[in-house]
């Protein structure tokens, strides 16, 4: 094996020879990413043009899918033999990437620098069984959004610290008749939902495995969807919230339409763009409430990282790339998006200047992030609980039986 | 020298056999029609000749070789088709000229040759046009063109007339008869017409249900009728059959008290007490002006004057008959006649086999 | 013929205009949704007329900047032309053999209505191992491979269209052209492909209609710009990660576009198209 | 004619058609009933013989059954509704009438409209917050507050069911009209003479005419309905609570998402099966009206 390889290697030097008396080779490379989240797409392509002024031996083209379709394009692209180089991944990947050769290990490829500076909870993200299957690229949680100036109408002083103050609160601002339904929420059947449902399941100190076996059907994870379907029944959460992804959220809340909004990141800075928002300046964020004896915060860790296929014939301008992407430095520059994944970005005043709120709220929130779990069959646990959390809001059963289904669904 | 000979030629459709053994001879400049009725296997023999089907058994010889398996373009036969079959989308030159084409002739030889037939024909002028810009009678003329212009051993007609309207297609009868006493080709000309294959034709095959019921000349066809069916095809209106039954005396005609005199050529094959079926061309019949020569008396029912005769429908006891008198014959419905005629006029036939019982 | 009386007059009127509007509206929304500021589309209430007209969504897509938005709306446009064209192509190259030998010799025509029962096969049926042959010949998000699995969807409708439109064709012209010597080959080409030729258009068209329309396989079998269909890269647009709705409809009309030109203009054609396909079931 | 040479050329004909099919209809087709019986994943594993587990699973399973009855429901329920609109704007677009050669080329619109672009455009028409239809009602005074038409199991499956509609009913309208002019003027005539009343007239002189063309148009359309994938995926995905999620999109799921090829490939093969069965009874059914018209 290793003999072979290193002919090959040998070969591809004789053959790499002969062509360096012409031209410079030009290496192309596909990398694949989510249309429209924490870096928008023009972030992205003005990232990779960066890269490319510095690196002119190497094209990348960028391929942008919603996140819906982020993971199917990555396994189905394994077939053709050479789909992508690069790919985004979200943390609840690498297990079933790993298990199915997707990825490669890139554990040694990554520097004692990277090793120190990136804060370890973004090292969660690209890591299964001991290994590292990239780098962590968009350190990211949900955080509480509020309007300041509904709360204010509404003769609140203190944004909520617990979920229970969050449904008191929007309450009062329904009882003022300041809006129909306050809170706005992604419960869409995707993975959002699950994201909003982890939120709440690390508040209420639940668990979505115990050894293996489904563990949310009882104590935190039961709370955290009786809270969902409470909030839904009472008319304190926008009922169109079943059918909103992030962005829609994003919309409602710029609108003015919502009080309170669960959102990443990235909503921070969009919602506080004139152009784009007509709540700019009035964007409050927390981190997501606890739970009464239980937390103060909850997080649900969403980060995602840019990991090598194992398919790519171009590993080493692949992990050149996601280098360049991760790099303090680029990382600085669009941090108003997404926060870096390094330590030291968050005292640098560059980064911090006017998004001191958000910065104070990630403070808390990364350190606080819960990993959605962490197995091979993690699509059909995530479809299974998906259907549980829409069924119990549409009364279709209760929050036990349908979580109790949906562990008899997920295969584990 | 036999220009066609067709020898036991058999085809089956599945279980369906639609030709039973078909043999004729063709002598180099004849011109044969296939007559009958549709679906008598006529068209189909035509197709097997032209190479356009195979045939289940039997052989086709042209030029005295046999053309089994050989490709109808290498058979040297043209074929004029029912719907004349221009190539829609080429000029009439061309159309005419396309088989010298195919066949590599040079341009100019070509364009002579197709000059040469379109003058033949009278269709210089059109030389230019598309087929869709043609009357009926001049796609006829250039479908005709089309099969002249290659000079073949053989030619076939698939019915070639029959879109034509009456008048026309006696025009274009009268034409074809002309281009082939001019040419001397061999001819096999399908119709379902007696008038065209009578006038057209040195010799008639009268076709049904996949056999020759007779093959012969035109005049023999008409006056000598192998079957009952060819008499009752041949002739317009049909020959009149009558049931009768021989006896001592004669032909006793059933459900009257006629009885006619047995005419010497079916001595031999009529005894007494036969029945047979006694055929009479209505145009044999006249009015019984004296006493002389057989009589048969009829109520006369319609009359119709067609022109150029009258045509009188007319009981003789319970069975009926037509006659063709001249137009200009004083005739009532309702009256009573008689009617006379030779007795070499007389047809008998086995009411069985349909054959005629003609015995010289 | 019939006399019309005046209450029944208006009510035909009246429906018309109904039918008028229901077929119109959306695609009519559609485009105004694609000319409106953003602003008016997320407006309380819902803006129905543009507040002032905004192409900049027709020139952000259709600008071929490297590595632009634009230029992989641009690339699966193109990619969308390609497998659609060359499937049309293909099929008629091997529908029109096809459909002639099965209007000439209906002997052999049972293999045409084997080759139209798969179009009853629900294409998941056929997924998982075309994924995997398509995988074994590198043929994945390639515009080839997909070409090659939508040919098998055009071909037989494409034959079966054919097929009638030389059933139109008198038979007794080629065994006119055959007793002149015509090969097959020169039969084809001078005479029955020339008077078939409006119905080959026909067919194509719909081809490529049917082709431009295909998402299945090419959701499961394209991956990147390098073979990305057009319809897949509308239903990322509508997958509920882009905020401008106006972007979505945009592309929506341009993706549009081409068949609904098809459409009005050979209108005629393609109707008795569809009835002849229908009629004779 | 069976002349050997003449069907001989046929056959070498046909064979490029024929060899393209095969390759890849024929192939995969035989190839997914081997997978059906293996426990095959996408990626990675070629699986081992399984038997007939994974269909004794499927058919088992809840899944399977909820989806079929909501494939069934989307069929029967779309079909027949674009069959009678079909009709009715069918025997419409045959009066005479202002216009009415303007609205018949029209009708060509929704068909045209690629399948994706049309199932965007009605997402976006239903959006709970933004779209056009909770506007227009509530402008209208017709509904109180936005609904989540797409959000809701009561409403999504008819939502999807009024887009699909929209795109179809004016190609049964297209047939039918050909349909209806393909009446000749002399039988209409002559019902008129006999006194026979519209119903009477619809009934017995027009409907022999419709039901040749409908029935294939309606078989056409069934068979579509049944393995509908595209507007689903689009407008929903199969929610909410999975109240939308068809066959297709289910077998979707389970051989792409969750990768399990063997299994995926036998639900596949039970739905290919039951649109076969819907084929031939409907193929019986057309015998039997060519034989009774």
């Amino acid at each position: 094996m290793l003999k072979s390889t290193r002919n090959a290697l040998i070969g591809a030097t004789l053959i790499g020879a002969g062509f360096t008396g012409h031209a410079q080779a030009e290496t192309t490379l596909n990398a694949l990413f989510m249309a429209q989240a924490a870096y928008s797409e023009a972030d992205v392509r003005a990232m990779t043009d960066a890269f490319a002024k510095a690196n002119p031996d190497i094209k990348v083209n960028l391929e942008f899918v919603p996140y819906e379709g982020l993971h199917d394009k990555t396994v189905l692209a394994q077939g053709s033999g050479g789909g992508y180089d690069v790919v985004l991944f979200d943390v609840i990947w690498p297990a079933e990437y790993a298990a199915n050769n997707v990825l490669l290990d890139v554990t040694d490829r990554v520097t004692d620098e990277m090793n120190k500076g990136v804060l370890p909870g973004a090292w969660t993200t690209v890591e299964y069984d001991g290994k590292r299957y990239g780098m962590p690229w968009i350190l990211d949680t949900k955080y509480l959004f509020y309007n300041k100036e509904i709360l204010e109408k509404a003769g609140i002083k203190e944004p909520p610290k617990t979920w229970e103050e969050l449904a008191e609160q929007a309450k009062a601002i329904k009882d003022k008749g300041l809006l129909e339904s306050p809170i706005a929420w992604s419960w869409s059947q995707a993975e959002a939902a699950i994201c909003d449902y982890a939120t709440l399941v690390s508040a209420y100190g639940g668990k979505f495995l115990d050894g293996g076996k489904p563990a949310f059907t009882t104590g935190g994870g039961l709370d955290a969807l009786n809270y969902m379907v409470t909030s839904y029944t009472s008319g304190l959460t926008n009922p169109n919230s079943k059918e909103f992804l992030e962005e829609d959220v994003r919309k409602v809340f710029q609108n003015g339409e919502a009080a309170f909004a669960l959102n990443w990141t990235y909503m921070y800075n969009l919602a506080n763009d004139p152009k784009e928002s007509k709540v700019a300046g009035k964007v409050g964020v927390v981190p997501a409430p606890g739970a009464a004896g239980k937390s103060e915060v909850s997080a649900v860790n969403g980060s995602m990282g840019l990991g090598i296929t194992a398919t790519s014939k171009h590993p080493e301008e692949a992990w050149k790339y996601i280098v360049h992407m991760t790099s303090q430095e680029t990382q600085n520059a669009y941090a108003k998006l997404s926060l870096p994944i390094w330590a030291s970005s968050y005292e640098d005043p560059e980064v911090t200047k006017g998004q001191e709120e958000l910065i104070a709220a990630a403070k808390r929130g990364l350190a606080a992030m819960y990993p959605r779990p962490t197995t091979p069959k993690y699509q059909e646990l995530s479809t299974a609980l998906q259907q549980a959390i829409q069924e119990a809001l549409l009364g279709q059963a209760s929050a036990e039986d349908a979580l109790k289904s949906a562990a008899e669904n997920s295969g584990l | 020298m036999s220009a066609l000979e067709i020898r036991n030629i058999h085809k089956r459709y599945g279980e369906v056999e639609t030709l039973k053994g078909i043999d004729i001879a063709l002598e180099s400049g004849e011109f044969l029609v296939l007559l009958g009725s549709s679906g008598c296997g006529k068209s189909t023999l035509l197709n097997i000749i032209a190479g356009l089907a195979e045939p289940s058994g039997g052989d086709i010889l042209i030029g005295e070789r046999s053309v089994l398996g050989v490709h109808p373009k290498d058979r040297d036969i043209a074929m004029v088709f029912q719907s004349y079959a221009l190539y829609p989308n080429l000029s009439v030159a061309r159309n005419i000229g396309f088989g010298l084409e195919m066949r590599r002739v040079p341009p100019t030889e070509r364009d002579k040759a197709v000059r040469d037939t379109a003058r033949l024909l009278q269709i210089e002028t059109l030389l230019d046009r598309k087929p869709s810009q043609l009357s009926g009678g001049q796609r006829q003329r250039v479908a005709i063109g089309r099969a002249l212009v290659r000079n073949p051993q053989v030619f076939l007609f698939d019915e070639p007339l029959s879109n034509l309207d009456a008048k026309l297609r006696m025009e274009m009868r009268t034409e074809l008869k002309r281009l082939h006493q001019m040419l001397k080709t061999t001819v096999v000309y399908v119709t379902h017409d007696q008038i065209e294959a009578m006038t057209l034709a040195t010799r008639i095959a009268v076709m049904r249900d996949g056999r020759i019921e007779q093959l012969a000349t035109p005049e023999e066809v008409y006056d000598r009728p192998a079957t009952l069916y060819v008499a009752g095809f041949v002739g317009s209106p049909p020959m009149n059959i009558l049931d009768a039954e021989v006896n001592a005396s004669g032909l006793k005609l059933d459900g009257c008290e006629e009885v006619l005199p047995l005419p010497a050529a079916f001595n031999g094959a009529a005894s007494a007490g036969r029945r047979v079926k006694v055929g009479i061309r209505p145009e044999a019949l006249r009015l019984a002006a004296g006493s002389g020569g057989p009589r048969l008396a009829a109520n006369i029912e319609v009359v119709e004057l067609t022109g150029p005769e009258l045509v009188t429908t007319a009981t003789v006891g319970s069975q009926r008959i037509t006659a063709c008198l001249p137009p200009r014959t004083a005739l009532r419905s309702g009256s009573a006649h008689a009617f006379t005629f030779d007795e070499t006029a007389l047809h008998l036939f086995d009411p069985e086999s349909g054959r005629s019982l003609r015995t010289e | 013929m019939e006399r019309q009386s005046p209450l029944f007059s208006v009510f035909i009127h009246a429906s018309a205009l109904l039918l008028a509007v229901v077929i119109l509206a959306p695609v009519a929304w559609l485009l105004i949704m694609s000319i409106s500021p953003a602003a008016d589309l997320s407006a309380k209430p819902l803006a129905w007329w543009p507040s002032d007209i905004d192409l900049s969504r027709y020139r952000t897509l259709l600008s071929a900047v490297e590595n632009s938005a634009g230029a992989a709306f641009i690339a699966s446009l193109l990619n969308s032309l390609k497998v659609a064209g060359m499937a049309t192509l293909a099929a008629v190259i091997v529908a029109v053999p096809a459909a002639w030998a099965v209007s000439r010799t209906p002997a052999v025509a049972w293999s045409l209505y084997a080759v139209i029962a798969t179009y009853m096969l629900p294409p998941v049926a056929l997924a998982v191992p075309l994924y995997m042959g398509l995988a074994y010949f590198g043929l994945l998000n390639s515009v080839f491979g997909l070409a090659l699995v939508y040919l098998t969807i055009l071909a037989p409708f494409t034959t079966w269209l054919l097929k009638s439109g030389f059933d139109s064709i008198p038979r007794e012209i080629e065994s006119a052209a055959m007793i002149d010597g015509a090969r097959l080959d020169q039969i084809l080409r001078i005479l029955t492909l020339p008077l078939a030729a409006p119905v080959m258009a026909t067919s194509a068209l719909f081809a490529f209609l049917l082709a431009w329309d295909e998402f299945f396989y090419a959701l499961l079998f394209t991956s990147d710009l390098r073979a990305k269909t057009l319809t897949v890269a509308i239903a990322d647009l509508a997958g509920g990660r882009v905020s401008d709705y106006g972007l979505i409809a945009t592309a929506g009309v341009l993706a549009a576009l081409p068949p609904v030109l098809i459409g009005l203009i050979m209108q005629r054609a393609l109707i008795s198209g569809l009835t002849s396909g229908g009629v004779k079931g | 004619m069976t002349g050997t040479w003449i069907s001989t050329r046929a056959w070498l004909l046909m064979l490029p058609l024929l060899v393209v099919m095969t390759a890849v209809i024929g192939w995969p087709l035989v190839d997914t009933v081997r997978l059906s019986f293996t426990d095959a994943k996408l990626v990675g594993s070629e699986g081992d013989f399984v038997g007939p587990a994974n269909y004794i699973k499927v058919l088992t399973g809840s899944n399977f059954q909820r989806a079929l009855v909501t494939t069934t429901w989307f069929a029967v329920i779309s079909v027949a509704a674009e069959m009678v609109l079909g009709v009715l704007a069918a025997l419409l677009l045959n009066q005479r009438f202002r216009g009415r050669t303007a609205l018949r080329a029209l009708m060509i619109l929704p068909w045209a409209l690629p399948t994706v672009v049309n199932a965007t455009l009605w997402r976006l028409v239903y959006n709970p917050e933004y779209g056009a239809l909770n506007a227009a009602l509530t402008q209208l005074g017709l509904l109180d507050s936005y609904r989540s038409w797409l959000g809701e199991p009561g409403t999504a499956l008819a939502a999807l069911i009024v887009a699909d509609c929209w795109k179809n009913f004016p190609l049964v309208a297209l047939i039918a009209l050909a349909a209806l002019q393909a009446v000749p003027r002399d039988i209409t005539a002559a019902s008129l003479v006999d006194g026979a009343g519209p119903f009477n007239r619809f009934r017995f002189v027009i409907m022999p005419y419709l039901a040749g063309p409908l029935l294939v148009a309606l078989v056409l359309r069934t068979i579509e309905a049944f393995k509908v994938f595209d507007i689903i995926w689009v407008m929903t995905r199969g929610g909410p609570a999975n109240s939308t999620r068809t066959l297709s999109i289910l077998v979707y799921q389970e051989a792409f998402s969750f990768q399990r090829a063997g299994s995926g490939a036998s639900l596949a093969l039970i739905v290919t099966l039951l649109v076969t069965i819907l084929a031939v009874a409907y193929a019986a059914l057309l015998r039997k009206a060519a034989g009774a018209s």
